[in-house]
């Protein structure tokens, strides 16, 4: 393959406006993403306007896209569609807005009404801003919401982070010991697991903070402990890296193959 | 001195500069490299590959365009590797910039499978609540999502008739840029007891070995080199795109590592040059 | 019967504290935190219950309706994330504070987006193609391109990062530094080219001193979670009562 | 009673009987107690007999969850009362302690940089309760304090702790009102603007504690490039490694809390950090019993029931 004719000829940027297919729409995005990522790319050389204006795009844009998307996936289909799901969508789809809610209110009795509970709390939230006095009613759907996350979080960590991981560490000395008998007995197998065991110990021990790590027990495991926290962190750095640069890559290609055509495959 | 102290400190547009030949190089010189497949990901390659025919797999798009270049390809392998199976799909997302993948990455693979939405293949698009969703996903789904992507009430969509909850699913898997994960063994894998397992950007990938050893997850694809290795394994070749991609990764590492060990390097050699001239001024 | 009305009587019970402590100021919190504990308390116990019964479905029933509130009520704090961008960016365009220009196009960015998400996603009446485009355009355009190229600008601060703080000061960060360059190297395949012992090596590492570590901090994190999570229910630490005391 | 209705009370008490030996055992006399407790349940309360009761596989969680509320609470109202709670100093504390003083020979600014999160998560409490101390310390030497903010409500509370811990050491008239201040609203733009004043400024001493997202990459670089001594403590796990790599002490998750508890006796921090402590060394306990014991029962004694080697695996499962 000729890769220097490749660079030469394929050079075919997004076109906004051709003459025969007139003027293309999906060219204009591409020109003004690719021109929108060069801007947040000059953040490199430091903090300037063209960056700045990229960015208050982009701190609008995610929003204004989650309520959008929040106000049909949450609101339209969690609490209205809820709310009339024992009548007949066919119907429903054909009225207009006001025959709409006639035909809901004649209907009143078939609704379920336990969302609109939901509604309230959630609309709640609007209160800050509305009135100084009555703010402190905001302070309701958040209690709601943090009580239930914290009653079905106390179980689910007791069981899924603490006992289970218990469970496997214990589960794996019993692999490695029934393969004593059975005859599968590796002596790797057996290290390995014991240096699993005494990491977890050991990192266990690290953030025990009731006692002072001393003696050559409590400081050599405390010491221990964060050297297996280091190679943690270590292995999490290399990934790191790793994921960053592939976003990048991925940047990359979309400024090369569909802004600038450079690269056809 | 002057030297090993310069290696230290190397202007930083030298180094962009490096990083920047090596990023765009392997796309103009693309050059294909040998594909080591490691266990997580022969393991989340055998899960699905044991279905039986007609199992119900679903998948929970939880990432934004920001981990795009990481995650679509395993998005993408594991569609075509359920539609091959013949295996139903369910797509949803926790995350409000999933549910553009959620829907788009589905709807073109059935095309080139001839699958039929509502029969093979159904997206459910976005909900709100994370949690919640997850929670209630395990009791009824009907009632998480009332509507699927296209506002169809899920009761009136055929796939949808006999699936009530996580345990009428087979699989569940996760395609995350966060935590969501933990959530999902914290909340569905250990109270509802469903296979599950999960394909994340390499940054939480580190996070997520524990739950390996104790089966909590299946099998795991780990950024982008999880997903070359799965795509190689699902359609017996990389797509030129993971290719490249894989081959920028290559180079990139590399002259990081270099550089490291060069600042390094410079590092230890002004500390012991350092040392040295101390002592012969002792001396 | 009776059993059907309980759950009324408790939610218009909540629902007259609450319209009482409009005009008993010193009540206020005591709203927050009693919804906080019997909520929490709820959630808590139901995990212990079977189903098996026509008691336990009832239980069960209770944990779906909570769990569907939940839904309804986190799409809904996005009313706080646009009052708050609304109250910030108007107030600095009326005054014309320095910067008035980026928070009009934030603004402006912010209306357009909802607008044509709102009139875009169509759901029950049949859409009308124009918005739908428009939506998903604005989405491929705007979104995607800014969201990646901001993540995508870290690769280069993790470079000079990594490149100029990052030394072998001591032998925790040699361990550290040992353990990245090893993992950098075997995660890929330029790694196995220069010796097959990295990618073996990188299993190795993650399969047993990474998960040792990351299991131990795991149950630590999980410890703190279940402490926290308690302290919230029983309204020793009260986060949700914000500014708002 | 009717066969038919002890026969249901047994099945429904006892529950679905999975599991191994132990769990059969704790389903027997749990079920036993039950079915004991409502034998003379008189006929108008039968409807309660149909009550659901505790699923018999989760009791584990049950116990351990219901524990670990009662060690929380008597630990924080010991905690409440003053009472004397030993916690181990952290090494971290000591450097800090000394970059202060290095600061102020130098004579060049302190930062104290505080991650996005809000005033009410976790992190940011014990850094701002760890900002009081150091506000006071930096009082005392009179040394320039700089607390670039990035969330408003985080600002404006620690405008106050700064102002409360100088006029504490009785230095009010040194206070310097713009010595907290709001840089920037966003995520990048913060890391940006706060970069951007360190490098200008070369301070002395970074210290930043809170909880950082992807932005701290940029703060702790651009620091380390001045030549800073940099102290950081974040319980960010994906963040944790970049500040080990960039700064010269960093306080490792749980540590920043320990810190702060340490430093200040918070009550809340420091009670729920003894009832951690105890969760901790019973898992170590619980770890080194289990595995060792059952190691031995499946390597040495094949003879011995299953259920015996099995037991720890029992005590522990969860599904």
């Amino acid at each position: 393959m000729n890769t220097l004719t490749m660079l030469a000829i394929s050079f075919q940027p997004a076109k906004v406006w051709t003459p025969d297919t007139g003027f293309s729409l999906d060219g204009l995005g591409i020109w003004i993403s690719a021109i929108l990522s060069l801007f947040i790319f000059s953040f490199l050389y430091k903090d300037n306007p063209l960056y700045k204006f990229a960015e208050s795009i982009f701190v609008g844009v995610s929003i204004g896209y989650l309520v959008g998307i929040v106000y049909h996936n949450g609101i339209e289909a969690n609490v209205y569609q809820v709310m009339v799901s024992k009548l007949d969508p066919a119907t429903l789809k054909n009225l207009h807005y006001f025959q709409e809610i006639k035909y809901l209110i004649q209907h009143y009795h078939s609704l379920d009404y336990w969302p609109l509970v939901a509604l309230v709390m959630g609309l709640l939230t609007l209160s800050p801003f509305l009135t100084a006095r009555h703010a402190w009613l905001t302070s309701i759907p958040f209690a709601f919401y943090m009580g239930w996350g914290s009653g079905v979080a106390i179980p689910a960590n007791m069981q899924a982070a603490i006992l289970a991981q218990l469970y496997g560490t214990t589960y794996a000395f019993s692999v490695v010991g029934a393969s004593l008998l059975n005859g599968t007995f590796n002596l790797w197998n057996l290290l390995w697991t014991f240096v699993m065991l005494l990491g977890i110990v050991a990192t266990l021990w690290y953030f025990y903070f009731s006692a002072e790590h001393k003696g050559w027990l409590g400081g050599g495991v405390a010491r221990l402990g964060i050297w297996f926290v280091m190679v943690g962190f270590g292995a999490a750095f290399g990934f790191t890296v790793m994921a960053r640069v592939s976003l990048l890559i991925g940047r990359i290609e979309f400024l090369l193959k569909d802004w600038l055509g450079l690269i056809t495959y | 001195m002057q030297f090993f102290e310069r290696l230290q400190f190397i202007d930083r547009r030298i180094l962009f500069l490096f990083l920047a030949a090596a990023l765009i190089l392997p796309f103009f010189f693309p050059f294909q490299q040998k594909i080591l497949i490691t266990q997580e990901v022969k393991n989340f390659h055998r899960t699905i590959d044991s279905l039986p025919e007609g199992a119900v797999v679903a998948i929970s798009f939880d990432y934004g365009p920001s981990a795009m270049p990481e995650i679509n390809p395993m998005a993408r392998a594991m569609i075509e590797q359920i539609f091959q199976k013949n295996l139903k799909l369910i797509t949803y997302a926790l995350w409000q910039d999933g549910e553009p993948f959620s829907i788009q990455i589905p709807e073109e693979l059935a095309k080139q499978h001839q699958k039929i939405y509502g029969e093979h293949y159904v997206t459910l698009g976005f909900k709100p609540g994370r949690v919640a969703v997850i929670l209630q996903m395990g009791e009824d789904i009907h009632t998480a999502f009332p509507m699927d992507s296209k506002g169809t009430r899920i009761s009136d969509i055929p796939l949808m008739k006999n699936i009530r909850n996580y345990s009428d699913l087979n699989l569940l898997i996760d395609l995350a840029a966060g935590a969501d994960p933990d959530l999902y063994v914290g909340y569905a894998v250990e109270r509802y007891h469903i296979p599950f397992q999960a394909g994340v950007t390499a940054v939480m990938a580190a996070n997520f070995y524990p739950y390996l050893q104790t089966r909590q997850m299946k099998g795991l694809l780990p950024g982008l080199k999880g997903a070359s290795e799965y795509e190689f394994m699902v359609t017996q070749a990389n797509s030129r795109q993971v290719t490249q991609m894989m081959a920028s990764q290559s180079l990139v590492h590399l002259i990081m590592v270099l550089f490291i060990l060069l600042g390094n390097m410079g590092y230890f050699l002004t500390k012991s040059y350092k040392k040295q001239t101390q002592q012969k001024g002792r001396g | 019967m009776v059993t059907i009305a309980i759950p009324w009587f408790i939610v218009l019970g909540f629902a007259g504290f609450t319209v009482y402590a409009l005009f008993k100021p010193p009540l206020r919190r005591w709203v927050a935190i009693s919804i906080a504990l019997a909520v929490g308390m709820y959630m808590f116990f139901q995990f212990f219950t079977t189903t098996e019964t026509p008691a336990g479905e009832y239980f069960n029933e209770w944990f779906q309706r909570f769990n569907k509130w939940a839904i309804i009520i986190s799409g809904l704090t996005v009313i706080l994330a646009v009052g708050n961008l609304l109250k910030i960016h108007i107030l600095k365009v009326k005054k014309l504070q320095p910067g008035w220009g980026y928070s009009f196009i934030t603004l402006l960015a912010l209306f357009t987006m909802s607008l044509f998400g709102i009139l875009g996603i169509q759901f029950q009446k049949e859409g009308i193609p124009w918005y739908q485009w428009t939506f998903r355009w604005l989405w491929k355009t705007f979104n995607v391109a800014l969201d990646s190229s901001m993540f995508a600008l870290l690769a280069f601060f993790m470079a000079s990062a990594a490149y100029r703080a990052f030394r072998a000061r001591n032998m925790e960060a040699s361990l550290m530094l040992a353990t990245a360059i090893i993992v950098m190297l075997g995660r890929v395949p330029v790694g196995d080219y220069i010796t097959s012992a990295f990618p073996t090596l990188t299993s190795w590492i993650l399969m047993f001193p990474n998960l040792a570590a990351q299991r131990g901090i795991m149950m630590g994190v999980a410890l703190g979670a279940i402490a926290t999570s308690l302290k919230i229910i029983l309204g020793i630490e009260r986060p949700y009562l914000g500014g708002a005391k | 009673m009717r066969e038919e209705e002890i026969s249901f009370r047994k099945e429904y008490f006892i529950g679905r009987g999975g599991g191994g030996e132990l769990r059969r055992m704790l389903n027997r006399l749990m079920g036993g107690l039950l079915l004991v407790s409502f034998s003379s349940v008189p006929a108008w309360a039968k409807g309660w007999q149909r009550f659901p009761l505790v699923d018999i596989e989760r009791i584990n969680v049950f116990v351990l969850s219901v524990g670990f509320i009662f060690v929380l609470l008597y630990f924080l109202s010991r905690a409440r009362k003053g009472g004397s709670l030993y916690l181990r100093r952290i090494a971290g504390l000591d450097a800090m302690e000394e970059a202060i003083g290095r600061a102020t020979e130098m004579g060049k600014p302190i930062y104290f940089i505080n991650g996005l999160d809000p005033p009410h998560s976790i992190s940011t409490i014990a850094a701002i309760n760890i900002l009081g101390l150091v506000a006071r310390r930096v009082a005392e030497y009179e040394a320039p304090l700089k607390v670039p903010n990035v969330d408003p409500m985080t600002y404006a509370v620690e405008k106050e702790t700064v102002k409360e811990a100088y006029i504490h050491a009785g230095k009010a008239d040194a206070y310097d009102p713009d010595s907290v201040y709001f840089i920037a609203g966003t995520q990048f733009a913060y890391a940006a603007a706060v970069s951007g004043s360190l490098l200008r400024e070369k301070p002395a001493t970074n210290i930043l504690l809170g909880y950082f997202y992807a932005e701290s990459l940029i703060l702790a670089e651009s620091g380390a490039a001045t030549g800073a001594i940099q102290i950081a403590g974040t319980d960010a796990v994906t963040q944790l490694p970049f500040f080990v790599a960039a700064c010269d002490y960093t306080l490792i998750g749980e540590e920043l809390y320990a810190a702060s508890a340490y430093l200040t006796r918070a009550p809340l921090l420091l009670g729920a950090l003894k009832a951690q402590d105890v969760g901790k060394i019973l898992s170590i306990a619980t770890l080194l019993m289990a595995t060792f014991f059952t190691f031995l029962a499946y390597a040495f004694l094949p003879t011995v029931q299953e259920s015996f080697k099995e037991f720890f695996l029992n005590l522990l499962r969860t599904a």
